[in-house]
């Protein structure tokens, strides 16, 4: 049956029959490279216009229409806009910074997509610590929210990057705790290995009360770390104009903006592989006829199917609910998320250890 | 006692929230004096769509003003004219026929419901939520479909004019508004679902910008925003004008003082107009919608002075004429001025975000408080 | 020269490049994010010897805490962007000797150290073995202690903060 | 209170006030007094606190350029007792000076700042008595009479 991963085998083979292995490896990174920031750049377009499109349909409007079929390359003639603007630099900014700043969201969010499973046997690096290589680069992106906020000489950008800063750090935490819970019931923190796990079960069916809250926490904390509504206090429209992008303009905008989605498709992607069992169909326990017939749907098909209902998701909650305000926001981190994963680390810990999950 | 005016410690951090900023509905300016997120100061600078109203009145005619005043407070230009043609009515001592009475408080009825429809898509944008926006416009489009037939115009209607209406009603105007009254009682309910009910919303607007009744009365705040907080100020009630005294209808009155309070006195007060609607629609009586007056109108000398409820509050319309055919002066006593005014005092010590959650509750229209 | 080498010595270099740019600029908010990038390259070293959980473990910690931590007291106590003061020669001249010290004493050890070649095969450092290794009381355990003491280090941070913090104003 | 009972009130407070009747239909029968400026301040002050009178709400501050003199009228009403009277004070059209009550009535703050930028009334004591409306450096009183601006027309 052709897969992907039979697919990226072949190829492989073939560049090692063909080239010196050294070279061989060479024109695989380069294919890889590629393939990434291509990767990159659909993520971008499909889903600024599923943005467009939900939220289109949740206030009763049409959304893009004009530019081309139903509107859909309305994204592409946005990129062109943005491609084709002037970047402008404040005068009094830490140039050197302000145009650092993007470059590092954007390369965060890149080597974020290294140890994501997209398909059977496709993906980047099965690197045996995965999970915390995702929380290790994560915490990369707040630097760049910081220097941009500082950078840009401007108080609404110094203001949203303090609320951001403070607000990523602390939803780490809750993040790193619950992404815990599930690593706990599996034994390892290699992506190979937890969707491995799943593979009579998804993990948010067969793990109990543990991996629900695990599943609940980790959506809103996501949600606050991509700076999303109702957690989208760093860009909050109505009090600090643009937070800390306001003075971005041009392509360096576009890859704060760029880099915004992406980190959305990763941390759903996360949550999908954690929760969800990743590219691993859906099965139930022993029957076998119903796990063949799920089988025969591709891989690559369940995993974007499942990133992506995450993301629709995470897009409806900004489309329904109000902002919090920033002292609601740490409160509900330090004094309600952070104690209840604790606690669910130490249930996870307890169900894994007398065995008790399914 | 007035609050000290404090003096700008050392990193203190002073934000301008406008004239352009996405929060501001309009113009306004406002220079905040932030410690961290914490607000020690705001200060209301105004002006930039001021078009001296007051001076331009002088030199019109008593039947060309009103059209000035529409451009007011834009949301509720039928009671704006209102105001100012009861104020000139009252001067020629004309009475009105029954019809034209009718027709002046169903238009005022729905004018509030469209400005609180409005305020209420805006005030949730403000909290981030984008969605009701676009469902209250769709409400507020019926309101303005029906001001159209009727009035020919949308926004600033300069419909009611003095000595009774403009125009006879249009032949559709009560179908359509009982289409209105059904759509509106459905639709509703999703907004409480939507927002009212929502923990987010609550716990953004509860204990958020507290103004007590005594401060309320004092920094002269009326309308929604004195209901708020308790005040009994709802000159329909009070000094009822037009047919008001022979409605039933309840004055909204909240005791919760914060911003939470304000929205629901808002948000009863549609269901208050709907039912006064409901009253009227099938009831407009035959005749009239005209009183005959003269060409020219000539106010006796001395002053006049009318009070009406805008869908902000106590709009006070004071003329004082000199016999002529133009006011020698005229002075709108503008219920968003007053209510700007308590703005500093509610924003003290509150969040930056909280001020948002404030300035949506005040229900701020800026060339009202211009003008 | 191998690829290997090559991937060595560049992340070396920016390590130092980076590190060095750190105690020169006289921007302090530019000096927090170089120390940054040269956290980010001794990582890199990391990786490169394929200890990919003590890589993590730097980011997580130095990058992502320790650094963030630096960066949030610049904010809160410095002026924006402000440059510092020159740095006096006395300073320059203890500074160059404390660095000299540092520097001759790690090549003292590393010179000193006799390497023998193995031909063992590594363990490895997947999260099953580190977690025995961190609990265990036999021979390399008793990590777990070890790490309890970096608290201290927190506690120190975040002291560091309250007392930069100017006290509120009484009226 | 009626009317009536509110003027023999008011007198016992004040006997230098003088009523202004006979020209009728003014202001819906509000009682309307005149007072000196430099009365208006301790005057005001009873007035909010007297017991049975409980002015409490400042609803309406104007200025009326009468080209020979000003006149600053004050809309008071009682939510208490709900009766309404108007204080009216000619001021002198060059030096017009008149005590603030915005310690009494908070409103007055934001209203007697508009009425000092538009006829260049100058309340004395106010805490803050900047331009509110107007630019900074705008020269001149709009709302008076004799103010002509060729540039920004305003009289048609």
């Amino acid at each position: 049956m052709w897969s992907l991963g039979n697919i990226t085998q072949s190829v492989d083979a073939w560049l090692n029959e063909a080239f010196s292995p050294a070279i061989a490896l060479l024109i695989e990174f380069v294919i890889v490279g590629t393939m990434a920031i291509s990767l990159f750049a659909i993520l971008g377009l499909v889903l600024v216009m599923m943005e467009r499109k939900v939220s289109a349909y949740m206030q009763i409007r049409l959304g893009p229409n004009r530019v081309g079929p139903k509107g859909m390359f309305q994204t592409f003639a946005d990129t062109i806009k943005l491609l084709l603007k002037e970047g402008l630099t404040p005068t009094g900014s830490d140039k050197f910074l302000f145009n650092l700043a993007p470059v590092i969201a954007i390369i965060s969010a890149m080597l974020l997509l290294a140890p994501i499973a997209f398909a059977k046997d496709f993906q980047m690096w099965d690197l045996n610590i995965g999970v915390l290589y995702v929380s290790a680069i994560s915490s990369v992106a707040v630097i760049s929210i910081l220097m941009a906020g500082w950078s840009s000489n401007n108080k609404y950008s110094l203001l949203g990057a303090m609320r951001s800063g403070a607000q990523i750090v602390s939803y780490e935490l809750s993040a790193g705790l619950s992404i815990l819970a599930i690593v706990v019931l599996v034994g390892s923190l290699k992506m190979s290995d937890i969707v491995a796990s799943q593979e009579t079960g998804w993990w948010l069916f067969k793990g109990h009360i543990p991996a629900l809250i695990a599943f609940v926490t980790f959506i809103i904390a996501a949600t606050a770390e991509t700076n999303r509504a109702p957690f989208d206090l760093a860009e909050a429209e109505s009090e600090l104009t643009a937070g800390f992008h306001t003075e971005y303009s041009g392509m360096r905008f576009a890859l704060f903006f760029l880099a915004e989605y992406v980190n959305i498709f990763i941390v759903c992607a996360i949550g999908a592989t954690l929760f969800l069992g990743g590219w691993m169909p859906f099965h139930i326990g022993q029957l076998e006829a119903f796990n063949h017939v799920m089988d025969f749907i591709p891989s690559s098909l369940w995993f974007f199917g499942k990133t992506f209902f995450l993301i629709f998701v995470i897009m409806w909650f900004r489309w329904t609910f109000p902002r919090l305000r920033i002292d609601q926001l740490l409160n509900l981190e330090w004094k309600y998320l952070l104690p209840i994963s604790m606690f669910n680390l130490l249930l996870a810990t307890a169900i894994a250890i007398m065995g008790w999950h399914f | 006692m007035l609050e000290e005016v404090s003096v700008i410690d050392q990193g203190d951090m002073i934000i301008n929230i406008g004239p352009q900023h996405p929060s501001t509905h309009g113009v306004l300016q406002l220079v905040v004096t932030l410690n961290g997120e914490t607000i020690k100061k705001v200060e209301p600078h105004l002006g930039y769509i001021h078009r001296s109203i007051e001076k331009m009145c002088e030199s019109l005619s008593y039947r060309q003003f009103i059209y000035v005043t529409s451009r007011m407070d834009y949301l509720s230009s039928h009671i704006n004219n209102h105001g100012c043609a009861l104020c000139v009515e009252k001067g020629l001592q004309i009475e009105l026929p029954e019809r034209a009475k009718v027709i002046r408080v169903l238009m005022d009825e729905l004018t509030r419901i469209a400005s609180h429809e409005l305020w209420w898509g805006a005030m949730a944008m403000d909290l981030g939520a984008f969605t009701p926006f676009f469902l209250a416009f769709r409400e507020r489009e019926t309101i303005t479909d029906i001001m159209e037939d009727t009035c020919g115009a949308r926004l600033t209607m300069n419909y009611i004019v003095p000595g009774g209406v403009m125009a006879d009603l249009h032949p559709d105007f009560q179908r359509k508004v009982k289409a209105f009254i059904k759509l509106f009682r459905e639709k509703a309910d999703q907004y409480n679902e939507l927002v009212t009910g929502n923990i987010i919303f609550q716990s953004r607007m509860k204990n958020v910008g507290i103004l007590s009744k005594e401060d309320a009365i004092s920094y002269g705040c009326t309308g929604p925003t004195a209901r708020g907080s308790g005040v009994n100020c709802d000159i329909r009630k009070l000094y009822p004008y037009e047919i008001y005294d022979k409605l039933k209808f309840d004055e909204i009155l909240e005791t919760g003082c914060d911003s939470f309070s304000r929205y629901l006195v808002r948000v009863k007060e549609m269901y208050q107009s709907i039912s006064i609607i409901e009253q009227l629609i099938d009831n407009i009586p035959e005749g009239d919608f005209q009183a005959k007056t003269k060409a020219v109108l000539k106010l006796p000398k001395g002053e006049f002075y009318t009070r009406v409820e805008t869908a902000r509050g106590e709009l006070g319309v004071y003329i004082v004429s000199e016999g002529g055919t133009t006011p020698y002066r005229i002075k709108f006593r503008s219920p968003g001025f007053s209510n700007l005014s308590a703005l500093n005092h509610m924003a003290k010590g509150g969040k930056i975000g909280d001020l948002v959650a404030m300035m949506g509750t005040l229900d701020l229209v800026i060339p009202d408080i211009d003008r | 020269m191998t690829a290997q080498d090559i991937i060595f010595y560049l992340l070396a270099a920016f390590t130092l490049v980076t590190g060095f740019l750190a105690v020169t600029t006289t921007r302090i908010f530019r000096s927090a994010i170089f120390l940054l990038f040269s956290l980010i390259g001794i990582a890199g070293i990391y990786f490169w010897l394929e200890y990919e959980f003590i890589a993590a473990v730097q980011i997580v910690v130095y990058v992502g805490g320790i650094v963030v931590l630096i960066i949030f007291s610049i904010f809160l106590t410095q002026e924006a962007g402000a440059n510092l003061p020159d740095t006096t020669i006395t300073k320059k001249i203890t500074g160059g000797i404390a660095a000299a010290c540092g520097f001759g004493f790690t090549l003292l050890q590393v010179l000193q150290h006799n390497f023998t070649g193995t031909t063992e095969p590594g363990i490895e450092p997947s999260v099953a073995n580190i977690g025995n290794r961190m609990l265990g009381v036999n021979e390399f355990g008793y990590s777990l202690p070890f790490e309890v003491v970096s608290i201290l280090l927190l506690a120190a941070m975040v002291g560091c903060i309250v007392i930069a913090l100017k006290t509120p104003v009484q009226k | 209170m009626t009317n009536e009972e509110l003027k023999i009130k008011l007198t016992e407070l004040l006997s230098s006030a003088t009523f202004e009747e006979g020209t009728d239909p003014i202001a819906i029968g509000w009682v309307n007094l005149f007072i000196a400026p430099a009365e208006w301040k301790p005057f005001a002050q009873q007035l909010r606190s007297t017991e049975g009178l409980d002015f409490d709400f400042l609803f309406c501050v104007t200025c009326i350029d009468w080209k020979t003199h000003l006149t600053m009228v004050y809309h008071l009403t009682s939510t208490k007792h709900r009766h309404t009277i108007v204080v009216k004070s000619k001021l002198d059209r060059t030096k017009p000076e008149i005590e603030t009550v915005c310690d009494i009535w908070r409103t007055a703050e934001f209203h007697e700042r508009e009425q000092a930028e538009m006829f260049g009334v100058n309340f004395l004591n106010h805490p803050d008595l900047r331009k509110l409306i107007l630019t900074d450096d705008f020269e001149g009183f709009p709302l008076r009479k004799d103010f002509e601006d060729p540039i920004n027309m305003i009289k048609l």
